[in-house]
């Protein structure tokens, strides 16, 4: 991993070749930042199908407990777990990060900032192209004898580190590697967000005019670069103790399991933010948008942003209150955890007060963003819940937890996702989207989620445990089984909701309008370049002379003014 | 219109430089968390100085005194490059590589000479931390021969190369501090 | 270009170095109390890192950003290690 | 058992789901439960009615323009601030009002009637009683598989081991949840209220078989505790 990133960062700084016309140069061996990031959308789609399959056949066995699943068959308690461990793995690392901050930071940070490309093209494609075979990796892994990991996402020792206590040989290891490409990955990946944002900013692009996505994507990026590293240091551990008879986390000869979980969490807790941070840069963008007025507090929000992330640092031990680690660590990770509502409210707030005294345009990005805010307000306050040592005590591992991550992670690759998807997507491909579509599109997964979500925190709070392959098997939880039959229903029509943008995405590849330069009207940069931009982004580079959310402003006629546009008279 | 893309940096940083140092940040990370684990498990339980103690202090030291000189070459190197001396450039870095593969070498017979004497990874949690700690280091040792071999070929094909002369000796040099804390953290006590 | 402030003599540097390095080995064959002699141990390892960081790899001429960088971790990593302490040593 | 919430209670109630509590300080973490979803409950209500009303008050009508307000200037952003150090000041509240609960869970454990080892295993809890004499390790000792009898009203003290793997000790009715670590002895306390029978499941991921790992904690009424003892005493 490390040979490679750095041989390439080495190399790069020599040459950014033009890249030579061609199949092969243009859709795949490509170092244009716009199709990686398309290449990363792409992959972490066709995850998403898998990981949403997955879903379904575990709803369905824990509505109807061992019955025959419709197009897949019975499940057993093996396979269950593998859908739980694969399902969490999937959509964390193979889903959220890659359209959160693969796709989108590749597309948005060099035309945000007013750069050709990323600060090295090559490196950029050797991260998606390790992630890609860190894909096929994990593929492969349903396929090997023993079948696929089946320890949970969290993967934690000593269920994880030895194969009796699974049965899973190479499926567990395959499933380490790819975790383990993954992050190579993701380090290349933000290491060229950092450095591009860091030195490629056009003229005029200070620090604070850049738009708050990109502050969002390189908060994201620092806190992965930061935390992943103990990570990696304990999956290598863990790949020892499999193969080579190590014993980091076996107590037999003096090792420890809870190892594992601090070093996981001591990742696990900023990596949520690393996909939590880029939805909400996607919302803070569209907002004063379509209400056409300034964010509310820019700076006071870049503020928040870093405090979160820092913050994120010091949280890790609430995912262990009954972990048996030392309980003097409890309440000073409980109170710096509930503390992370702060700078979170702040963010919550300055949106809601753009809003305020707006002239709001309800287009399909604009309801995605506000979805997303209303979901992510759930999200946050569950949160408290778990953030309480004494309450977690309770609701810890049990449906109440998974409820909060499916509102708080679910809905930032959902709607924060979808908000970017539907803003961006005509800077994308060049072609407009069926607006009706969408809407339905958006009304359908809103009501779907919840159907889907909510209940689970009921079910949570009567007791039922996360992972477990059927409620049925314990007495306390039968009278509580409509609520897992309401769920499935919701979960499957939450599925059959994603066909309007199935359809919506044909149509416009198909017949869409081709896209104007700027068609919501929108000042940053992205805006001032043709709909597909070329390679190499701009004819001539902008130049910038403002801040990204100067709407409405008195002094000018239009509603908006683009970052690039000079004034005669002096502008602030 | 085929600008590169450094084309736009802001004078004074390159992004190079940035983009190293980011790296070295996370690998700071890594070996961090490797460390911080073997420090707690160490200091929680007891009879670690005496395993500790079959290794030999003799050999480490020297191959301390290796790796330090060979962070000398390297930075030499890059004075050499710096002044434009090509050929220097190229003994200096050929002395690294050098230095690097007997570092190498060194471990390697300390290795097998371990492993003989039956401490095995999975003969207790002190040679899991042992074996992993300096296999780790020692690939990355082995992806810093790797850099600079390719840049001792490029030096002799003339290319004027000096930035990335830095940023692998950059790197190179936190593979020595890795080592430098490795060092006394293993053996010494 | 990276900054050209005066060069530090490398030379000197490794001399400082190899220095330190027979120190803290002289360390720790002194019999007396082990505590102390660890201490000196990693005083001395600290100061090599320092030496290498501050003059092999620039850091003396290098920006408030990279500063930062190369700060924040080790920070962190501090951070880490004191946070393992009540479950891994106090608690055996 | 009563007091299940049936199939028509609303959905947004959750005080109401959770299970019926029997042990002393289950009352104090369902209060603590019960705080936060009545400070959440109304944080809820509070920003989305502001969100709604915002969206319905100025959305797009023709000739009216958005007005420029940044919230830069401080009688701005008041209207942001103030709410915060209210949710600040919550927040400290919720701490505070955590924190001895926490204690008397976890640290402050009183002097227990009687001490039971719990050996969870793939896939089984393995109950063992120190016997007449109160001593472990002695020829008197019983183990039971899944079966965990206690007197009502009398401080129990489960010792926690595990043979393979990360189980967790869960006692939905008596708000008690403990992972039981190989390598590592932890222990818990309980002091259970109201005889009956509860359920006992695993609650962290232990393998293929966690599904439905399960035992029984048996809660007796004083006399009916002492005939327990004499059966098991007298049939080993």
């Amino acid at each position: 991993m490390a040979d490679t990133a750095f041989a390439t960062v080495a190399e790069h700084s020599a040459h950014v070749h033009d890249v030579k016309p061609g199949f092969w140069h243009t859709y795949v061996f490509s170092t244009d930042h716009k199709t990686i990031g398309k290449q990363y959308l792409c992959i972490g789609l066709i995850w998403a199908v898998v990981g949403g399959l997955l879903a379904y056949v575990m709803r369905w066995q824990l509505a109807w407990p061992d019955t025959a699943v419709p197009g897949w068959g019975e499940v057993g308690p093996e396979v269950y777990n593998m859908m739980v461990t694969m399902h969490g793995t999937i959509m964390v690392f193979f889903v959220a990060m890659p359209i959160l901050l693969g796709a989108y930071g590749n597309f948005l940070i060099p035309l945000m900032i007013g750069a050709r490309d990323m600060a090295f093209p090559r490196l950029n494609m050797l991260s998606v192209w390790v992630f890609a075979f860190a894909s096929l990796v994990l593929f492969l892994s349903f396929f090997v004898p023993g079948g696929a990991a089946s320890a949970g996402w969290t993967g934690y020792p000593p269920l994880s580190a030895k194969v009796e206590y699974t049965g899973v040989n190479w499926g567990m290891n395959l499933w380490i590697l790819a975790l383990a490409l993954e992050f190579a990955s993701f380090l290349m990946g933000g290491v060229n967000y950092l450095t591009t944002a860091i030195t490629l900013r056009v003229p005029g692009m200070t620090f604070f005019r850049l738009p708050l996505v990109v502050w969002q994507q390189l908060t994201a990026a620092t806190l992965f670069l930061l935390s992943v590293g103990p990570l990696i240091a304990g999956a290598v551990m863990l790949l020892l103790d499999r193969t080579i008879g190590t014993h980091f986390y076996l107590p037999d000869l003096g090792g420890d399991p809870l190892l594992w979980q601090h070093l996981f969490w001591f990742f696990g807790h900023p990596e949520v933010y690393v996909i939590l941070l880029p939805a909400l840069g996607f919302v803070l963008e569209v907002l004063p948008v379509f209400s056409r007025k300034p964010i509310f507090s820019y700076r006071g929000i870049i503020y928040s942003t870093i405090a979160a992330g820092g913050l994120s640092f010091v949280v890790w031990a609430h995912h262990m209150f009954v972990s048996g680690m030392d309980p003097r660590l409890a309440m000073p990770f409980s109170i710096t955890t509930i503390l992370i509502s702060v700078p979170f409210a702040f963010i919550v707030f300055a949106m809601i007060a753009t809003l305020w005294r707006g002239s709001i345009r309800f287009d399909t990005p604009m309801l995605f963003a506000l979805g997303f805010l209303a979901m992510f307000i759930v999200g946050g306050l569950t949160g408290i819940f778990n953030g309480s040592a004494p309450a977690d005590i309770y609701i810890s591992d049990t449906y109440f937890v998974v409820a909060h991550f499916h509102y708080t992670l679910f809905s930032s690759v959902v709607f924060g996702g979808f908000a970017g998807f539907y803003f961006w997507f005509s800077k994308m491909f060049g072609r407009l989207l069926n607006e009706t579509l969408g809407k339905v599109h958006f009304w359908l997964t809103l009501v779907c989620f919840n159907l889907t979500f909510f209940p689970m925190h009921n079910i949570g709070l009567a007791g039922m445990g996360r992972r477990i392959a059927n409620p049925l098997q314990y007495e306390f939880l039968v009278p509580h089984q409509w609520v897992n039959v309401l769920v499935t229903v919701g979960a499957i029509l939450l599925l059959a909701a994603q066909i309007p943008l199935v359809l919506n995405i044909a149509w416009s590849l198909l017949a869409g309008r081709a896209a104007p330069a700027n068609p919501w009207e929108a000042n940053t940069l992205e805006w001032t370049a043709p709909s597909p931009p070329p390679h190499l982004n701009w004819e001539t580079l902008p130049v910038v002379y403002r801040g990204p959310y100067e709407y409405s402003v008195p002094e000018v006629r239009e509603e908006w003014l683009p970052q690039d546009q000079a004034l005669a008279a002096p502008s602030r | 219109m085929a600008t590169r893309a450094e084309a736009q940096a802001i004078p004074g940083i390159l992004p190079g430089k940035v983009g190293v140092w980011w790296f070295l940040a996370s690998e700071v990370m890594l070996f961090g968390g490797l460390i911080a684990s073997y420090v707690v498990f160490r200091l929680g339980s007891a009879g670690w100085s005496t395993e500790s103690a079959h290794l030999s202090v003799p050999i480490a030291a020297v191959n301390t005194l290796v790796l330090l000189t060979s962070s000398l070459t390297m930075v030499q190197a890059f004075a050499a490059v710096e002044g434009g001396d090509q050929p220097r450039l190229r003994m200096h870095l050929g002395l690294t590589i050098l230095l690097g593969l007997t570092f190498l070498g060194i471990k390697a017979f300390e290795y097998t000479f371990e492993i003989r004497a039956g401490f095995t990874p999975g003969a207790g949690i002190f040679w899991s931390f042992y074996y992993t700690m300096t296999g780790l280091h020692a690939l990355h040792v082995l992806a810093g021969i790797v850099v600079n071999t390719l840049l001792f070929v490029r030096a002799g094909r003339g290319t004027r190369n000096w930035h990335q002369v830095e940023l692998a000796g950059l790197y190179w040099h936190l593979v020595d501090i890795v080592w430098i804390f490795l060092f006394p953290l293993l053996y010494l006590t | 270009m990276a900054s050209h402030g005066g060069r530090p003599n490398y030379v000197a540097v490794w001399a400082w170095l190899v220095a330190l390095v027979i120190l803290g080995l002289a360390v720790s064959f002194l019999p007396g109390a082990r505590s102390m002699a660890v201490a000196l141990i990693f005083a001395t390892a600290v100061a090599k890192a320092l030496l290498v960081a501050l003059n092999y790899m620039h850091l003396r001429s290098e920006s408030r950003l990279i500063y930062a960088i190369a700060i924040v971790p080790v920070l962190f990593v501090l951070g880490l290690t004191v946070a393992l302490f009540p479950d891994f040593v106090f608690h055996r | 058992m009563t007091a299940w919430p049936e199939g028509g209670v609303p959905m947004l109630n959750w005080m109401r789901w959770l299970p019926e509590n029997v042990s002393t300080y289950g009352g104090d973490i369902d209060a603590v439960i019960s705080l936060i979803y009545y400070v959440t409950l109304v944080w809820f209500f509070l920003t989305l009615g502001t969100l709604a009303a915002f969206l319905i008050l100025y959305r797009r009508r023709e000739g009216r323009r958005a007005a420029y307000v940044t919230g830069d200037r401080l009688k701005e952003s008041a209207w942001i601030l103030v709410p915060l150090l209210i949710v600040l000041g919550l927040d400290f509240w919720l701490d505070l009002r955590g924190a001895p609960v926490w204690a008397k869970v976890k640290s402050q454990v009183p002097p227990a009637a009687l001490s039971i080892q719990v050996t969870a295993k793939q896939f089984n809890w393995e109950i063992l009683y120190a016997g007449p004499d109160g001593v472990f390790g002695t020829s008197d000792d019983l183990q039971r598989e899944n079966e965990l009898h206690v007197p009502v009203n009398k401080v129990v003290r489960v010792v926690l081991k595990s043979k393979d793997v990360i189980h967790s000790f869960f006692l939905p009715n008596l708000r008690l949840k403990q992972d039981v670590v190989p390598g590592r002895t932890i222990e818990a306390w309980f002091e259970a209220t109201q005889p009956g029978q509860y359920e006992l499941p695993c609650a962290e991921l232990c393998g293929f078989g966690h599904s439905g790992m399960k035992g029984w904690l048996y809660v007796h009424p004083p006399e009916e505790y002492e005939k327990w003892v004499r059966e098991q005493w007298r049939s080993s």
